[in-house]
Protein backbone atom coordinates (compact mmCIF):
# COMPACT_ATOMS: atom_id res chain seq x y z
CA UNK A 1 0.00 0.00 0.00
CA UNK A 2 1.58 3.11 -1.14
CA UNK A 3 0.63 6.32 1.38
CA UNK A 4 2.11 8.88 -0.82
CA UNK A 5 -0.73 9.87 -3.73
CA UNK A 6 -3.60 11.79 -2.91
CA UNK A 7 -6.86 9.83 -3.88
CA UNK A 8 -10.09 10.63 -3.97
CA UNK A 9 -11.95 9.75 -1.12
CA UNK A 10 -15.62 9.84 -1.65
CA UNK A 11 -18.19 7.89 -3.61
CA UNK A 12 -21.25 8.61 -4.43
CA UNK A 13 -24.22 7.33 -2.36
CA UNK A 14 -23.72 4.97 0.27
CA UNK A 15 -20.58 2.60 1.37
CA UNK A 16 -21.77 -0.99 1.00
CA UNK A 17 -21.45 -4.26 3.11
CA UNK A 18 -20.35 -6.06 -0.30
CA UNK A 19 -17.66 -3.19 -0.65
CA UNK A 20 -16.26 -3.40 3.30
CA UNK A 21 -16.50 -7.08 2.88
CA UNK A 22 -14.33 -7.20 -0.36
CA UNK A 23 -11.89 -4.68 0.76
CA UNK A 24 -11.20 -6.86 3.69
CA UNK A 25 -10.84 -10.12 1.70
CA UNK A 26 -8.38 -8.10 -0.23
CA UNK A 27 -5.71 -7.81 2.93
CA UNK A 28 -5.74 -11.47 3.28
CA UNK A 29 -2.71 -11.61 1.32
CA UNK A 30 -1.19 -9.63 3.36
CA UNK A 31 0.49 -12.08 6.07
CA UNK A 32 2.54 -9.23 7.49
CA UNK A 33 -0.90 -7.93 9.43
CA UNK A 34 -2.00 -9.44 12.62
CA UNK A 35 -4.89 -6.73 13.30
CA UNK A 36 -7.54 -4.71 11.91
CA UNK A 37 -9.75 -2.52 12.96
CA UNK A 38 -12.32 -1.21 11.06
CA UNK A 39 -14.77 2.26 11.87
CA UNK A 40 -18.23 2.70 10.15
CA UNK A 41 -20.61 5.53 10.27
CA UNK A 42 -24.20 4.86 9.60
CA UNK A 43 -26.79 6.90 9.46
CA UNK A 44 -29.86 7.10 12.63
CA UNK A 45 -32.98 7.85 12.23
CA UNK A 46 -32.62 10.29 15.11
CA UNK A 47 -36.04 11.76 16.39
CA UNK A 48 -35.96 15.54 16.58
CA UNK A 49 -39.08 17.53 17.72
CA UNK A 50 -41.28 14.44 16.51
CA UNK A 51 -39.44 14.10 13.17
CA UNK A 52 -37.85 11.29 12.27
CA UNK A 53 -34.70 11.26 10.09
CA UNK A 54 -34.64 9.52 6.51
CA UNK A 55 -31.54 10.10 5.19
CA UNK A 56 -28.59 12.66 5.07
CA UNK A 57 -27.21 14.53 2.04
CA UNK A 58 -23.50 14.90 2.48
CA UNK A 59 -21.89 17.94 0.35
CA UNK A 60 -18.19 18.69 0.56
CA UNK A 61 -15.47 21.05 -0.15
CA UNK A 62 -14.17 18.18 -2.69
CA UNK A 63 -10.67 19.39 -3.34
CA UNK A 64 -9.49 20.84 0.36
CA UNK A 65 -11.15 17.75 1.73
CA UNK A 66 -8.87 15.15 0.15
CA UNK A 67 -6.40 17.42 0.41
CA UNK A 68 -6.94 17.25 4.68
CA UNK A 69 -7.86 13.15 4.23
CA UNK A 70 -4.28 12.89 2.58
CA UNK A 71 -2.86 15.05 5.51
CA UNK A 72 -4.17 12.51 8.20
CA UNK A 73 -3.11 9.55 6.07
CA UNK A 74 0.54 11.24 6.37
CA UNK A 75 0.53 12.21 9.83
CA UNK A 76 -1.15 8.37 10.97
CA UNK A 77 1.18 6.75 9.06
CA UNK A 78 4.04 8.51 10.44
CA UNK A 79 2.71 8.45 14.04
CA UNK A 80 1.85 4.67 13.81
CA UNK A 81 3.02 1.20 12.62
CA UNK A 82 0.01 1.12 9.92
CA UNK A 83 0.77 -1.87 7.25
CA UNK A 84 -2.31 -0.15 5.40
CA UNK A 85 -5.29 2.36 5.61
CA UNK A 86 -7.81 3.42 3.91
CA UNK A 87 -10.91 5.78 4.50
CA UNK A 88 -13.85 5.87 2.34
CA UNK A 89 -16.30 8.56 2.67
CA UNK A 90 -20.18 9.41 0.90
CA UNK A 91 -21.60 11.89 -0.98
CA UNK A 92 -25.12 12.40 -2.10
CA UNK A 93 -28.06 10.92 -0.16
CA UNK A 94 -27.35 8.17 2.66
CA UNK A 95 -30.22 6.48 4.10
CA UNK A 96 -30.95 5.62 7.56
CA UNK A 97 -29.12 2.44 8.51
CA UNK A 98 -26.96 2.95 5.71
CA UNK A 99 -22.92 3.65 6.09
CA UNK A 100 -21.03 6.90 5.55
CA UNK A 101 -17.37 6.80 6.37
CA UNK A 102 -15.84 3.48 6.28
CA UNK A 103 -12.16 3.88 8.09
CA UNK A 104 -9.98 0.41 8.03
CA UNK A 105 -6.55 0.50 9.48
CA UNK A 106 -4.22 -2.56 9.89
CA UNK A 107 -0.80 -3.29 11.23
CA UNK A 108 1.34 -6.44 12.42
CA UNK A 109 0.19 -5.68 16.54
CA UNK A 110 -2.79 -4.86 18.16
CA UNK A 111 -2.49 -2.03 20.19
CA UNK A 112 -1.20 0.21 17.04
CA UNK A 113 -4.61 -0.22 15.23
CA UNK A 114 -7.03 0.77 18.08
CA UNK A 115 -4.87 4.11 18.89
CA UNK A 116 -4.51 4.42 14.74
CA UNK A 117 -8.23 4.38 14.69
CA UNK A 118 -9.51 6.44 17.04
CA UNK A 119 -6.90 9.76 15.70
CA UNK A 120 -7.82 9.42 12.82
CA UNK A 121 -11.69 9.32 13.16
CA UNK A 122 -11.79 11.68 15.57
CA UNK A 123 -9.33 13.95 12.76
CA UNK A 124 -11.77 13.47 9.84
CA UNK A 125 -14.61 14.75 12.64
CA UNK A 126 -12.59 17.65 12.81
CA UNK A 127 -10.78 18.68 10.01
CA UNK A 128 -12.68 17.88 6.98
CA UNK A 129 -15.05 20.05 5.46
CA UNK A 130 -18.05 17.52 4.66
CA UNK A 131 -21.48 19.22 5.53
CA UNK A 132 -24.31 16.80 6.49
CA UNK A 133 -28.12 17.39 5.60
CA UNK A 134 -30.53 15.64 8.01
CA UNK A 135 -33.83 14.84 5.94
CA UNK A 136 -36.77 14.00 7.84
CA UNK A 137 -39.59 12.05 6.07
CA UNK A 138 -41.75 14.91 5.58
CA UNK A 139 -38.56 16.36 2.98
CA UNK A 140 -37.75 19.35 5.78
CA UNK A 141 -34.23 19.39 7.05
CA UNK A 142 -31.83 20.37 9.50
CA UNK A 143 -27.19 20.81 8.79
CA UNK A 144 -25.61 18.02 11.00
CA UNK A 145 -23.20 19.54 13.31
CA UNK A 146 -20.18 16.96 14.59
CA UNK A 147 -19.66 16.88 18.66
CA UNK B 1 -9.28 41.37 -8.81
CA UNK B 2 -11.47 38.87 -9.74
CA UNK B 3 -11.95 36.26 -6.91
CA UNK B 4 -13.79 32.99 -6.58
CA UNK B 5 -15.90 32.58 -3.40
CA UNK B 6 -17.21 28.95 -2.83
CA UNK B 7 -20.56 28.40 -0.80
CA UNK B 8 -21.42 25.47 1.32
CA UNK B 9 -23.78 23.63 3.19
CA UNK B 10 -26.68 26.17 5.48
CA UNK B 11 -24.41 29.34 3.83
CA UNK B 12 -24.97 28.39 0.55
CA UNK B 13 -28.78 28.65 1.64
CA UNK B 14 -28.00 31.85 2.53
CA UNK B 15 -26.25 33.49 -0.85
CA UNK B 16 -28.69 30.94 -2.77
CA UNK B 17 -25.64 30.12 -4.87
CA UNK B 18 -22.76 27.49 -4.81
CA UNK B 19 -20.27 29.73 -6.20
CA UNK B 20 -19.20 33.53 -7.19
CA UNK B 21 -16.63 35.57 -8.57
CA UNK B 22 -16.40 39.07 -6.65
CA UNK B 23 -13.61 41.91 -8.20
CA UNK B 24 -12.16 43.25 -5.05
CA UNK B 25 -8.93 45.34 -4.30
CA UNK B 26 -6.66 43.74 -2.78
CA UNK B 27 -7.47 44.28 1.18
CA UNK B 28 -7.91 41.30 3.98
CA UNK B 29 -10.46 38.65 4.28
CA UNK B 30 -12.23 41.29 6.72
CA UNK B 31 -12.87 43.85 4.07
CA UNK B 32 -14.16 40.84 1.99
CA UNK B 33 -16.54 39.65 4.52
CA UNK B 34 -18.01 43.38 5.34
CA UNK B 35 -18.70 43.33 1.45
CA UNK B 36 -20.33 39.84 1.52
CA UNK B 37 -22.19 40.73 4.47
CA UNK B 38 -23.44 43.57 3.03
CA UNK B 39 -24.92 41.71 -0.01
CA UNK B 40 -26.08 38.89 2.37
CA UNK B 41 -27.80 40.33 5.24
CA UNK B 42 -28.16 36.90 6.86
CA UNK B 43 -24.84 35.64 6.66
CA UNK B 44 -23.54 37.53 10.15
CA UNK B 45 -26.11 35.08 11.65
CA UNK B 46 -24.40 31.97 10.40
CA UNK B 47 -21.37 30.28 12.24
CA UNK B 48 -18.99 29.53 9.37
CA UNK B 49 -15.35 29.65 8.63
CA UNK B 50 -13.01 30.70 6.05
CA UNK B 51 -10.69 28.91 4.05
CA UNK B 52 -8.34 30.51 1.16
CA UNK B 53 -6.19 28.24 -0.82
CA UNK B 54 -7.71 25.28 0.82
CA UNK B 55 -6.31 26.64 4.01
CA UNK B 56 -8.18 27.97 6.82
CA UNK B 57 -7.19 31.29 7.65
CA UNK B 58 -7.88 34.60 9.76
CA UNK B 59 -10.06 37.25 9.49
CA UNK B 60 -6.45 39.29 9.34
CA UNK B 61 -5.39 36.95 6.70
CA UNK B 62 -4.36 39.17 3.36
CA UNK B 63 -6.32 38.28 0.32
CA UNK B 64 -4.40 36.53 -2.55
CA UNK B 65 -6.17 35.87 -5.49
CA UNK B 66 -6.60 32.79 -4.55
CA UNK B 67 -10.29 30.68 -4.15
CA UNK B 68 -12.88 31.39 -0.80
CA UNK B 69 -14.42 29.04 0.59
CA UNK B 70 -17.23 30.00 3.63
CA UNK B 71 -17.03 26.81 5.26
CA UNK B 72 -19.72 26.25 7.88
CA UNK B 73 -19.57 23.40 10.90
CA UNK B 74 -18.32 20.19 9.81
CA UNK B 75 -19.95 17.12 10.15
CA UNK B 76 -18.13 14.38 8.44
CA UNK B 77 -19.04 10.54 8.87
CA UNK C 1 -29.93 -8.15 20.26
CA UNK C 2 -30.49 -10.07 23.56
CA UNK C 3 -26.98 -10.37 25.35
CA UNK C 4 -28.30 -12.19 28.42
CA UNK C 5 -28.27 -15.88 26.89
CA UNK C 6 -24.47 -17.97 26.40
CA UNK C 7 -23.80 -18.30 23.03
CA UNK C 8 -21.15 -20.62 21.46
CA UNK C 9 -18.49 -18.37 20.23
CA UNK C 10 -16.56 -20.48 18.00
CA UNK C 11 -16.51 -21.52 14.40
CA UNK C 12 -14.64 -24.52 12.98
CA UNK C 13 -11.77 -22.80 11.07
CA UNK C 14 -11.44 -19.26 9.55
CA UNK C 15 -14.30 -16.63 9.43
CA UNK C 16 -14.38 -15.38 6.54
CA UNK C 17 -14.89 -11.45 4.52
CA UNK C 18 -18.32 -12.97 3.60
CA UNK C 19 -19.09 -13.44 6.83
CA UNK C 20 -18.06 -10.11 8.14
CA UNK C 21 -20.04 -8.30 5.27
CA UNK C 22 -23.32 -9.98 6.03
CA UNK C 23 -23.42 -9.08 9.77
CA UNK C 24 -22.31 -5.22 8.98
CA UNK C 25 -25.51 -5.77 6.41
CA UNK C 26 -27.55 -7.10 9.20
CA UNK C 27 -26.80 -3.96 11.03
CA UNK C 28 -28.72 -1.39 8.90
CA UNK C 29 -31.77 -2.26 10.09
CA UNK C 30 -31.10 -1.05 13.40
CA UNK C 31 -31.32 2.51 13.03
CA UNK C 32 -30.73 3.74 16.49
CA UNK C 33 -26.80 2.77 15.39
CA UNK C 34 -24.68 5.58 14.31
CA UNK C 35 -20.65 4.01 14.97
CA UNK C 36 -19.47 0.54 14.71
CA UNK C 37 -15.96 -1.11 14.84
CA UNK C 38 -14.96 -4.22 14.29
CA UNK C 39 -11.32 -5.55 15.26
CA UNK C 40 -9.78 -8.66 13.47
CA UNK C 41 -7.15 -10.84 14.26
CA UNK C 42 -5.52 -12.04 11.35
CA UNK C 43 -2.80 -14.98 11.35
CA UNK C 44 0.59 -13.49 10.63
CA UNK C 45 3.35 -15.39 8.26
CA UNK C 46 5.65 -14.50 10.87
CA UNK C 47 9.77 -15.66 10.63
CA UNK C 48 10.89 -17.80 13.56
CA UNK C 49 14.41 -19.22 13.30
CA UNK C 50 14.58 -19.14 9.40
CA UNK C 51 11.09 -20.75 9.29
CA UNK C 52 7.82 -19.37 8.42
CA UNK C 53 4.47 -20.09 10.04
CA UNK C 54 1.97 -21.08 7.66
CA UNK C 55 -0.98 -21.50 10.15
CA UNK C 56 -2.32 -21.59 13.78
CA UNK C 57 -3.82 -24.61 14.92
CA UNK C 58 -6.64 -23.81 17.49
CA UNK C 59 -7.94 -25.32 20.53
CA UNK C 60 -9.87 -24.23 23.51
CA UNK C 61 -11.14 -25.40 26.73
CA UNK C 62 -14.45 -24.68 25.58
CA UNK C 63 -17.20 -24.67 27.62
CA UNK C 64 -14.87 -22.61 29.69
CA UNK C 65 -14.07 -19.86 27.18
CA UNK C 66 -17.93 -19.86 26.18
CA UNK C 67 -18.61 -19.21 29.94
CA UNK C 68 -16.08 -16.41 29.55
CA UNK C 69 -16.78 -14.80 26.28
CA UNK C 70 -20.26 -14.52 27.95
CA UNK C 71 -18.77 -12.89 31.36
CA UNK C 72 -16.79 -10.54 29.13
CA UNK C 73 -20.08 -9.73 27.00
CA UNK C 74 -22.38 -8.79 30.60
CA UNK C 75 -19.28 -6.74 31.68
CA UNK C 76 -19.43 -4.95 28.27
CA UNK C 77 -22.90 -3.97 28.26
CA UNK C 78 -22.84 -2.98 31.96
CA UNK C 79 -19.72 -0.70 31.18
CA UNK C 80 -20.51 0.64 27.84
CA UNK C 81 -23.74 1.98 26.11
CA UNK C 82 -24.21 -0.31 23.17
CA UNK C 83 -26.46 -1.86 21.08
CA UNK C 84 -25.08 -4.88 20.05
CA UNK C 85 -22.05 -7.02 20.55
CA UNK C 86 -20.65 -10.06 18.60
CA UNK C 87 -17.87 -11.77 18.99
CA UNK C 88 -16.59 -15.07 16.68
CA UNK C 89 -13.00 -16.89 17.36
CA UNK C 90 -11.94 -20.08 15.22
CA UNK C 91 -11.25 -23.60 16.06
CA UNK C 92 -9.20 -25.78 13.99
CA UNK C 93 -6.53 -24.76 11.69
CA UNK C 94 -6.58 -21.05 10.03
CA UNK C 95 -4.06 -20.29 7.13
CA UNK C 96 -1.63 -17.58 7.49
CA UNK C 97 -3.67 -14.23 6.05
CA UNK C 98 -6.86 -15.77 7.17
CA UNK C 99 -9.22 -14.06 10.23
CA UNK C 100 -9.69 -15.68 13.26
CA UNK C 101 -11.12 -13.31 15.46
CA UNK C 102 -14.23 -10.99 14.55
CA UNK C 103 -15.28 -8.77 17.62
CA UNK C 104 -17.77 -6.25 16.48
CA UNK C 105 -19.43 -3.58 18.47
CA UNK C 106 -22.10 -1.28 17.82
CA UNK C 107 -23.73 1.48 19.44
CA UNK C 108 -25.39 5.81 18.81
CA UNK C 109 -22.22 7.09 19.60
CA UNK C 110 -18.87 6.45 18.41
CA UNK C 111 -16.58 7.16 21.71
CA UNK C 112 -18.56 4.59 22.94
CA UNK C 113 -17.25 2.25 20.42
CA UNK C 114 -13.63 2.70 20.44
CA UNK C 115 -13.44 2.22 24.24
CA UNK C 116 -15.65 -0.99 24.21
CA UNK C 117 -13.46 -2.87 21.17
CA UNK C 118 -10.54 -2.36 22.81
CA UNK C 119 -11.98 -3.68 26.54
CA UNK C 120 -13.34 -6.61 24.76
CA UNK C 121 -10.29 -7.72 22.58
CA UNK C 122 -8.02 -7.08 25.45
CA UNK C 123 -10.56 -9.44 27.83
CA UNK C 124 -10.25 -12.11 25.10
CA UNK C 125 -6.94 -12.24 25.15
CA UNK C 126 -6.18 -12.19 28.73
CA UNK C 127 -9.03 -14.27 30.08
CA UNK C 128 -10.10 -17.06 27.44
CA UNK C 129 -8.57 -20.29 27.45
CA UNK C 130 -8.17 -20.60 23.91
CA UNK C 131 -4.45 -21.98 22.76
CA UNK C 132 -2.91 -21.12 19.46
CA UNK C 133 -0.26 -24.03 17.58
CA UNK C 134 1.97 -22.09 14.81
CA UNK C 135 2.42 -24.29 12.49
CA UNK C 136 5.64 -24.41 10.52
CA UNK C 137 6.00 -25.09 6.90
CA UNK C 138 8.23 -27.94 7.22
CA UNK C 139 5.20 -29.27 9.67
CA UNK C 140 6.96 -28.23 12.58
CA UNK C 141 5.34 -26.46 15.90
CA UNK C 142 5.46 -23.68 18.58
CA UNK C 143 2.88 -22.59 21.28
CA UNK C 144 2.09 -19.01 20.68
CA UNK C 145 1.38 -16.74 23.77
CA UNK C 146 -0.39 -13.67 23.86
CA UNK C 147 1.62 -10.69 25.31
CA UNK D 1 -13.17 -39.35 44.80
CA UNK D 2 -13.15 -39.67 41.05
CA UNK D 3 -12.12 -36.64 39.13
CA UNK D 4 -11.73 -35.45 35.72
CA UNK D 5 -8.86 -33.92 34.45
CA UNK D 6 -8.33 -32.10 31.65
CA UNK D 7 -5.43 -30.80 29.11
CA UNK D 8 -4.80 -28.45 26.80
CA UNK D 9 -1.94 -27.39 24.06
CA UNK D 10 1.52 -28.14 25.36
CA UNK D 11 0.20 -29.46 28.87
CA UNK D 12 -1.32 -32.54 26.58
CA UNK D 13 1.42 -32.77 24.92
CA UNK D 14 3.78 -33.47 27.99
CA UNK D 15 0.47 -36.21 29.53
CA UNK D 16 0.03 -37.29 25.54
CA UNK D 17 -3.74 -37.48 26.43
CA UNK D 18 -6.81 -34.89 26.82
CA UNK D 19 -8.20 -36.12 29.60
CA UNK D 20 -8.11 -38.37 32.44
CA UNK D 21 -10.04 -39.52 35.56
CA UNK D 22 -8.29 -39.64 38.75
CA UNK D 23 -9.28 -41.49 41.93
CA UNK D 24 -8.08 -39.22 44.88
CA UNK D 25 -8.98 -38.62 48.60
CA UNK D 26 -10.53 -35.09 49.33
CA UNK D 27 -7.77 -32.67 49.43
CA UNK D 28 -5.75 -29.70 47.64
CA UNK D 29 -4.98 -28.90 44.14
CA UNK D 30 -1.58 -28.86 45.90
CA UNK D 31 -1.93 -32.56 46.65
CA UNK D 32 -3.27 -33.34 43.13
CA UNK D 33 -0.57 -31.50 41.50
CA UNK D 34 2.10 -33.57 43.22
CA UNK D 35 0.19 -36.91 42.43
CA UNK D 36 0.13 -35.39 38.45
CA UNK D 37 4.02 -34.15 38.81
CA UNK D 38 4.77 -37.61 39.78
CA UNK D 39 3.01 -39.07 36.84
CA UNK D 40 4.81 -36.62 34.56
CA UNK D 41 8.42 -35.83 35.06
CA UNK D 42 7.94 -33.03 32.45
CA UNK D 43 5.05 -31.09 33.64
CA UNK D 44 7.48 -29.36 36.43
CA UNK D 45 9.07 -27.62 33.45
CA UNK D 46 5.96 -26.10 31.73
CA UNK D 47 4.18 -23.12 32.82
CA UNK D 48 0.22 -23.21 33.52
CA UNK D 49 -2.84 -22.55 35.51
CA UNK D 50 -5.65 -24.67 36.54
CA UNK D 51 -9.15 -24.39 36.63
CA UNK D 52 -11.43 -26.19 38.67
CA UNK D 53 -15.38 -26.34 37.89
CA UNK D 54 -14.07 -23.72 34.80
CA UNK D 55 -12.87 -21.35 37.23
CA UNK D 56 -9.09 -20.53 37.72
CA UNK D 57 -7.88 -21.79 41.31
CA UNK D 58 -4.75 -21.33 44.15
CA UNK D 59 -2.85 -24.54 44.66
CA UNK D 60 -4.36 -24.06 48.49
CA UNK D 61 -8.00 -24.51 47.25
CA UNK D 62 -9.94 -27.75 48.16
CA UNK D 63 -10.55 -30.33 45.37
CA UNK D 64 -14.97 -30.51 45.40
CA UNK D 65 -14.95 -33.40 42.83
CA UNK D 66 -15.26 -31.25 39.89
CA UNK D 67 -13.71 -30.88 36.56
CA UNK D 68 -10.16 -30.00 36.87
CA UNK D 69 -8.24 -28.64 34.06
CA UNK D 70 -4.45 -27.52 33.56
CA UNK D 71 -4.49 -24.70 31.29
CA UNK D 72 -1.16 -23.50 29.49
CA UNK D 73 -1.01 -19.50 28.82
CA UNK D 74 -3.51 -18.49 26.66
CA UNK D 75 -3.19 -17.26 23.15
CA UNK D 76 -6.37 -16.68 21.72
CA UNK D 77 -7.35 -13.98 18.75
Amino acid sequence: MTHKKPKNVFQQGAITSEFIGNSIYKHQTKTSIGAHNIFLGQVRADEIDGKTVSAIEYTAYEDMANQKFHEIRESAFEKFDLTCMHIYHSLGTVKAGEICLFVFVSSPQRKVVFEALEFIVEAIKADVPVFGKEIFEDESHQWKINN
Amino acid sequence: MLITIKYFGQIAEVTQKDEEQIETSKGSILELLSTLNAKYSDLKHKEFQIAQNQELVGLEAKLTGAEIALLPPFSGG
